[in-house]
């Protein structure tokens, strides 16, 4: 797929990843500049790995720091797993863009800006009483001041733009000049905006691009062009996928897998919104989405079409987790099937709804009245969202639950490149509905899985009633009977642990004895890359990730026992940690973070070090 | 189904114990309803009862038939889940006034004005039942309870009015023993496409006992209770002398003495919103007559029909989806 | 306080830089709210301004009064809680369509049927803005957003039938671009006892601009808006040749030619509430003109007044409670 | 107090504890007799404790087993902590009473039946098909039969009653027969009797229950009388209250010791309702009620009258703590105060709500989004309830929190002699309105609680802006700034940690060594005799009772680290195991129970014995 690159004037230098952070007005397009790049990244072949960081109001008043909208991208020729700690490349479009993200540049790195932005207009706005191109600011990085404005608007003077349209061509002039800087092929973004634009806006952003490009040969701005080979990654067609993205199709490929229909009852909320958003065009999938008027209403109207014989699904986060918590219960009560995805955003309350956490890990485990077990996983990764929604939904039919996925923020929004799966390899699992009336017990079990018969309206001959009150074992009626009520929550605890007996044993990367680190969710990356980086240092480090919160893989506490030490990082004040110590009795290390940010790798390494 | 089974009342009866008390208005209720549903000709494991919470929300386990009890308030929004992905199934929500306007006030509305094919029968008995009588949000001004010791100060609700002004399609009202008149309401609430609503006052002998005895009892609802029919002047009374004419942009009573009277007596008209609203405002406390039947009728495409369209539609215009090929979508790349 | 303070819509100006995005009709609703808060007459202190979530919601934070940003939907519950204990303040509660009619649809109909003195404004926007852009339960039928890529099916709400449906006793509707029009609003809102309700059509002019241009362009607005005014024949148009006459039971347009045409046009009277609900019914996409101003005013006790009065006679009835009184009460008995 | 007591014909004996349980219809008035048993023994001076059981339905049918009533009521000469284990004396006024509750009579006990009520349609009814009378079932129990319906039906005769309101007397007759057996004086039931029916009520139940007392003497029913001597209990006023009456009066002292108005905000739901009902006429006491519209409206009415600087309070049970949990957040995030009461039952869902159960710990700990620290307290018995709802609102207004008061159905409708305080010991706890606005930060802190400002809305030059996003450290502005996000959480959380500095040393009865049994809440009558019991058959047993579950006292780890063993029995799953497991990595070992009933001591006992 590789394209002809163009030829640089510098001198070429190979290095092994790079970090870049574009950085600019919410209205400058840097989302989109930072796709491109990340596209194009991936197409000559680098691994990848994003993180978007969007202001919290929808247009912040422009300029300001609040405004000020990021995307940062590690490509590499290495296997990577993060979007890195320390920022290589910063672009920045304006003053507040710059100060807001210049304490991620690392010591030397280098610090692209927009010189045509940095007016005392814009430093006011950007609440700066100096232009830190002038007080010293930038001491220690090499910088590269380009009159982008200006340059852009006169490239793009021809087509006949307002002063407006014409200002909001300076993103691709930005990424042409970063396509001169790694000697990249800008084919694929030139088709792409002969796809998405119309003339004369098409025109004028390939314009700025090319602007861009000749202007950072023409002027010599950098001392040299890098190149970053291409990683060896496992063979396959591949794409970028954003979590979000990924959960969508999973969801889609398990309708298609069972054969049921997906019913997605949900209310829009940050970050889960765009999950349906992708699954409201897939309608020809089997996959029907419903727009409540709140998290109740839609928990309840995918438990109502669970109870129907679809795969009832509901997305949300923490907040709706909240809302939704009583309804959970009686999906547990009457063990219908349900996944509820929650996209862990900062809280308490609406908190810090565009940011990134783990806290919502104890919500999902006891979050309900009584004793209300509920299964319990999480992703990864973004493209790992795929494979958890798949597991999910199989999970809920296979063991008639409600079954929790916890995704967040960082997972949601980020993207990496995604090895496309062969729909052949996925697991069937139609469900068996029960049509037999010949000795039908709506609350009689599956020997294996505890599971109780599937018998959905229209079925003649299984009329039967259930509901939140306690249920009589097998029979299903109403019971107040002391013991029979003793046996049911023992049963539903019971199943729930039953999910264990089909998971794979905990897979431990690394060592074998020395510190564990024990993670789950999105701290992923930062934790296999620190892990690494200990080794290679020489310490005796292993690494297990959770996929599965509850049941715990069997086999875990003794996987626990052959370390010296368990570190446990999260984003949150502990909670995996206060589940493993209760459950196996083990002085594992809690290692929190809460500030709306994923972990950096350092901040792991260190940890681990701490404990040699 | 080519042929339609024969039911009677007793196919509609579960093995269940009635566990209301003794004397409840819930028990005429559930012998009109399995009365009716005997008649419609589905099939009964075509019927879904859901209910929420309260002494009324046991319905379901006195049907035979699907039932789901499921949490206070919440009725409609299962019911709404389950219409949308099994329009097959023909759906009752069963409510009380406390689960339909108190706690669960927003997905009722919501119902309505989405119009989903489902049927609400809510038994207004002005109370709290299953929690022990306090007052709800049908309770008068002024109900002394346990939980209003100097009187309640909530000024009530009135249902009808709610369900219009949300967008209620069907609107309608009947009564716990009239029990011909409840059966034939059941009956037309489920030839209508949409939403219908029904209420029901209903008596709870226990804790608000004769909350509608002033015009239920065999006594006075001969002269009380304004039968409403589609085309049929407003009259009532045991001779028939009261009726209703235009006055303004509201209604007057006249006597009704001689033809040119009754000629002037405005005809109900279910599509006429506005007098629906003037007749579901009448207040029996004021002294109006009290009208039951059918106040209100909208045709307008159920939110299920249009669900499904879309999804037939997406299917029609795409073909059914395939998965493989969507996975492969967007920009993708080979490694090798 | 024996004089009140003077001030200036500034005295109402926060100093939290404002975050709408330029252009979002909430600014103009901002300043006439700041404008008009100034004239009120109260001490600036004695405000509290309640939101949920949205950006409407946001709107506390640019008051210089007390504010709440308070969670989803829920802004009347608080708002209840708040001037049921604290009759004196003046307590505004400010909501979206989205957060007022999707999630919080409960709390709002509870606190109209309660009628307690607390003043709401809904800027219906027809759309979620915060969240980016999905339709919301004022967005027309067949809207597409992300949400609903073939269109939306649910039909909308009225705002205003569902208001007085739910017993609200001050209903009224105003534009954010009206800015004297809704200074008065505003104002007027304060002076009624019990809840006023007050719809703003808002333009969100980054997910769905010009939802309301149609009426509220300088252009057509002297054309379609029905300004109401109580008293005053319902007649419109820019050479107000519109009028609307009863009709049955109903309301039909007529061409106001003659003094006589003048003479049959129908006065408004804000306190019918069956006219009000025709009014709320009128339907811009079928061509009605668009009423603005009060539609509907009913005289009832504030739920508040109600609240302190029972607190007030419990203590005149039985004096200032003594504790150790009550502990002493009931069987007691001696352990010496 | 003591009035003349009737002469017994026959012998009189002494005994230490009786345990009797009253059980019948619904509709017999099985609480009432209860009521007026338990007021007549408190009077007489004996020690007491009760158990109400009630059936779910309003008015489930006559005669079935699903509509018995039943009250238990343990008296004693002795100080005692629970309504007993074995029942020694059953009154049974139907055939499905009799059946229900024979299997908690001990060997040898006294069983008394209404005789006139096992005709064939009763037995059906109670679902027997030959009558227990008659079949060997009540071999081995000393049996008393009383044709009370027909005794009582004519002793009212002369009192012009129908069939049915005769019929009604017939718990007074049962009554006066218990008098009689007991040696009891009638006028408190006299009395009664006469304060609260009119005639010909009033005198129709005196007859009977004169008819009953006289039957008992004349037929000679018994062998003989019992006589339960005075208890020793600390000199005072007393009076006989159950839990949700005791925590009414709680929060009607807080508002006298606060001086605040308490603005009860609530949704009626079994077993919390009665704390409405209770609280509804002291509106003289600056007390208000609002019963909302759900219990999602209920908390935010709370808190917006905290806001406006009275003391929210809402209560409820389970599923309605389930809906509170993101209000709940803001209230932790905007710090104002407020008193969340769970009065638990049987869950999961709609469960048992008839029923007691303690398995809302997890829930009130962590059944919220993000984290989200709360102060947890219980109640450990009916009287109880009163210190620990005044305790929960000085604490919430001390340290600006949200504190959730743990009760459960056992407490809640169980009665015990509280011994009225004095007022005058009550602690006073006034808060200190922030009325100065030089200085003023609405998010300043106090050095030792950490609470911030409380200042109220009218308030001169105080204006200021609250709400659910994070909140800037001082300034309360909205602030999405990573470190300040840290810095709060840990606030937040470190001041619900600081309410430890003001908890009192843990109490540990018993032992310092060997088992210790740590409880909480209702088992504290079960632990408390278990272990006294373990203790006099020589095994080393200690008892701890938490009243604060967080945060949990500063000492505990100590405490626990003196035993070998600790016991955690809860009527849940194990929950508080699951809290002291990860807080102290103790091996503690639950004993779990979740039946809907309170633990017997026996129960208790026989854990701690397998722990010797
Ligand atoms: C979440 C929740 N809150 C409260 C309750 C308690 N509750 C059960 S039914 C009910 C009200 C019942 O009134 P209504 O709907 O009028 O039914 P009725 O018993 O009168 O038929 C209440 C408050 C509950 N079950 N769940
Ligand atoms: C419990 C909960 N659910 C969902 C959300 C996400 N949310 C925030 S505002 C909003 C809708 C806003 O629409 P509207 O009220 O019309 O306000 P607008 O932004 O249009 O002014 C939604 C769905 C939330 N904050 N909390
Ligand atoms: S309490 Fe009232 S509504 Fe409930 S079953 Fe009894 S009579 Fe019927
Ligand atoms: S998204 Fe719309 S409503 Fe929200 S601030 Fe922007 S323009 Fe206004
Ligand atoms: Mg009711
Ligand atoms: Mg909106």
């Amino acid at each position: 797929m590789e394209t002809s690159p163009a030829t640089p004037t510098a001198a070429r230098q190979k290095v092994q990843s790079v970090v870049i952070r574009f950085a600019g007005d919410s209205g400058d397009g840097m989302q989109l500049l930072g796709d491109q790049f990340t596209r194009n990244s991936a197409l000559v072949g680098n691994d990848i790995a994003t993180l978007p960081d969007f202001p919290a109001e929808i247009r912040a008043p422009a300029g300001t720091r609040e405004g000020v909208s990021g995307f940062q991208l590690q490509f590499s020729s290495l296997d990577i797993f993060t979007p890195g700690d320390d920022v290589d490349v910063l672009v920045a479009m304006n003053p507040a863009a710059l100060v807001k993200n210049l304490p991620a540049l690392r010591k030397g790195g280098l610090v692209v800006v927009n010189s045509d932005s940095f007016k005392t207009g814009d430093l006011t706005k950007a609440r700066l009483e100096k232009s830190p191109l002038e007080d010293g600011t930038l001491d220690g990085y090499r910088v590269v001041e380009a009159p982008i404005t200006v340059t852009t608007v006169r490239a793009v003077s021809e087509h006949g733009l307002n002063a407006k349209q014409a200002d909001r061509c300076k993103n691709f002039f930005a990424l042409g000049m970063m396509y001169w800087l790694y000697g990249r092929s800008m084919d694929s973004t030139v088709e792409h905006v002969k796809r998405k634009f119309k003339p004369p806006f098409s025109d004028a952003n390939l314009a700025a691009l090319r602007a861009g490009h000749d202007y950072a040969g023409t002027v010599e701005l950098f001392q040299a062009v890098y190149e970053v080979p291409k990683a060896e990654l496992r063979p396959g067609k591949y794409r970028n996928i954003t979590g979000n993205a990924a959960l969508a199709l999973g969801l889609v490929a398990a309708a298609d897998r069972s054969g049921l229909q997906i019913f997605y009852g949900t209310y829009p909320i940050t970050p889960a919104s765009d999950i349906l958003h992708s699954l409201a065009p897939y309608k020809h999938f089997n996959v029907a989405t419903y727009q409540a008027e709140d998290e109740i209403a839609a928990v309840c109207a995918a438990i109502g079409a669970s109870y129907g014989g679809a795969l009832g699904v509901t997305g949300t986060s923490g907040p709706g987790v909240a809302l939704k918590a009583e309804a959970i219960g009686l999906a547990v009560i009457t063990e219908l099937p349900l996944v509820v995805v929650d996209v862990q955003r900062g809280g308490p309350s609406t908190g810090l709804p565009t940011k990134t956490e783990q806290a919502d890990l104890m919500q999902a485990m006891y979050g309900r009245n009584g004793e209300a077990p509920m299964a319990v996983l999480c992703a990864r990764s973004p493209s790992d969202c795929f494979e958890v929604a798949l597991e999910a939904c199989r999970i809920a039919i296979t063991y008639m639950c409600p079954v929790m996925l916890l995704s967040d923020g960082y997972v949601a929004n980020g993207a990496e490149p995604w090895a496309v799966p062969d729909v052949a390899d996925l697991p069937r699992f139609a469900p068996a509905f029960r049509t037999d009336p010949e000795g039908f017990e709506p609350y009689s079990r599956d020997e294996a899985t505890l599971a109780r018969p599937w018998a959905v309206p229209g079925t003649p001959g299984l009329e039967h009633r259930i509901g939140g009150l306690e249920k009589q074992h097998l029979t299903g009626n109403v019971s107040y009977d002391p013991a029979n009520h003793e046996l049911m929550c023992r049963l539903r605890a019971e199943k729930i642990a039953r999910i264990a007996n089909e998971l794979p044993p905990t897979r431990v990367d690394g060592d074998d004895s020395g510190v564990l680190v024990l993670g789950w969710g999105s701290t992923w990356g930062a934790c296999r890359t620190a892990v690494q980086a200990r080794r290679d240092a020489g310490q005796k480090v292993g690494h297990a990730h959770l996929r599965w919160l509850n049941p715990l893989p069997k086999d875990l506490g003794e996987v626990l026992k052959r370390y010296d030490r368990v570190l446990i990082p999260e984003m949150n004040l502990g909670q995996l940690s206060k589940i493993i110590r209760a459950e196996f009795l083990v002085d594992a290390v809690p290692l929190t973070k809460i500030q709306g940010l994923p972990f950096l790798t350092r901040e792991i390494a260190e940890a681990i070090a701490r404990l040699a | 189904m080519s042929t339609n089974p024969v039911y009677s009342k007793k196919d509609f009866s579960s093995d269940q114990m009635v566990r209301w008390c003794p004397g409840c208005g819930d028990y005429s209720i559930l012998a009109q309803v399995q009365t009716a549903f005997a008649d419609l000709g589905i099939p009964r494991e075509k019927f879904a009862v859901i209910a929420g919470i309260g002494c009324s929300s046991r319905f379901p386990y006195y049907m035979q038939t699907y039932g789901f009890h499921t949490i206070h308030g919440r009725a409609p929004a299962f019911a709404s889940g389950l219409k949308a992905s099994r329009p097959d199934l023909s759906v009752w929500v069963v409510t009380g006034d406390g689960d339909s306007l108190s706690i669960g006030g927003n997905h009722l509305i919501h119902l309505f004005r989405r119009n989903v094919d489902v049927n609400v029968m809510l038994f207004n008995n002005r109370i709290y039942g299953l929690t022990k009588g306090q007052y709800s949000p049908t309770s008068e001004i002024g109900k002394r309870t346990k939980s209003s010791p100097m009187g309640s100060i909530d000024a009530p609700f009135n249902p009808l009015l709610l369900a219009i002004g949300s967008g209620c399609t069907y609107v309608s009202r009947s009564v716990d023993v009239f029990t011909k008149h409840l059966q034939e309401s059941v009956k037309k609430m489920h030839a209508h496409k949409g939403t219908s609503f029904v209420e029901i006052y209903q008596n709870c002998n226990i804790f608000n006992d004769g909350a509608w005895a002033g015009f239920t009892d065999r006594g006075a609802r001969d002269e009380k209770v304004l039968y409403l029919e589609d085309g049929q002047p407003l009259i009532w009374g045991k001779a028939q002398r009261h009726g209703f004419v235009t006055n303004g942009f509201g209604l007057a009573v006249i006597e009704v003495n001689t033809p040119e009277d009754e000629a002037r007596v405005l005809r109900h008209d279910v599509s006429n919103k506005v007098l629906a609203q003037a007749l579901a405002a009448l207040d029996h406390a004021k002294g109006d007559p009290v009208p039951v039947g059918v106040f209100y009728v909208e045709d307008r495409p159920a939110y299920d029909e249009l669900f499904q369209a879309q999804l037939r539609e997406a299917s029609e215009k795409n073909g059914k989806g395939d998965l493989q090929k969507l996975l492969n979508q967007g920009d993708t790349w080979v490694v090798s």
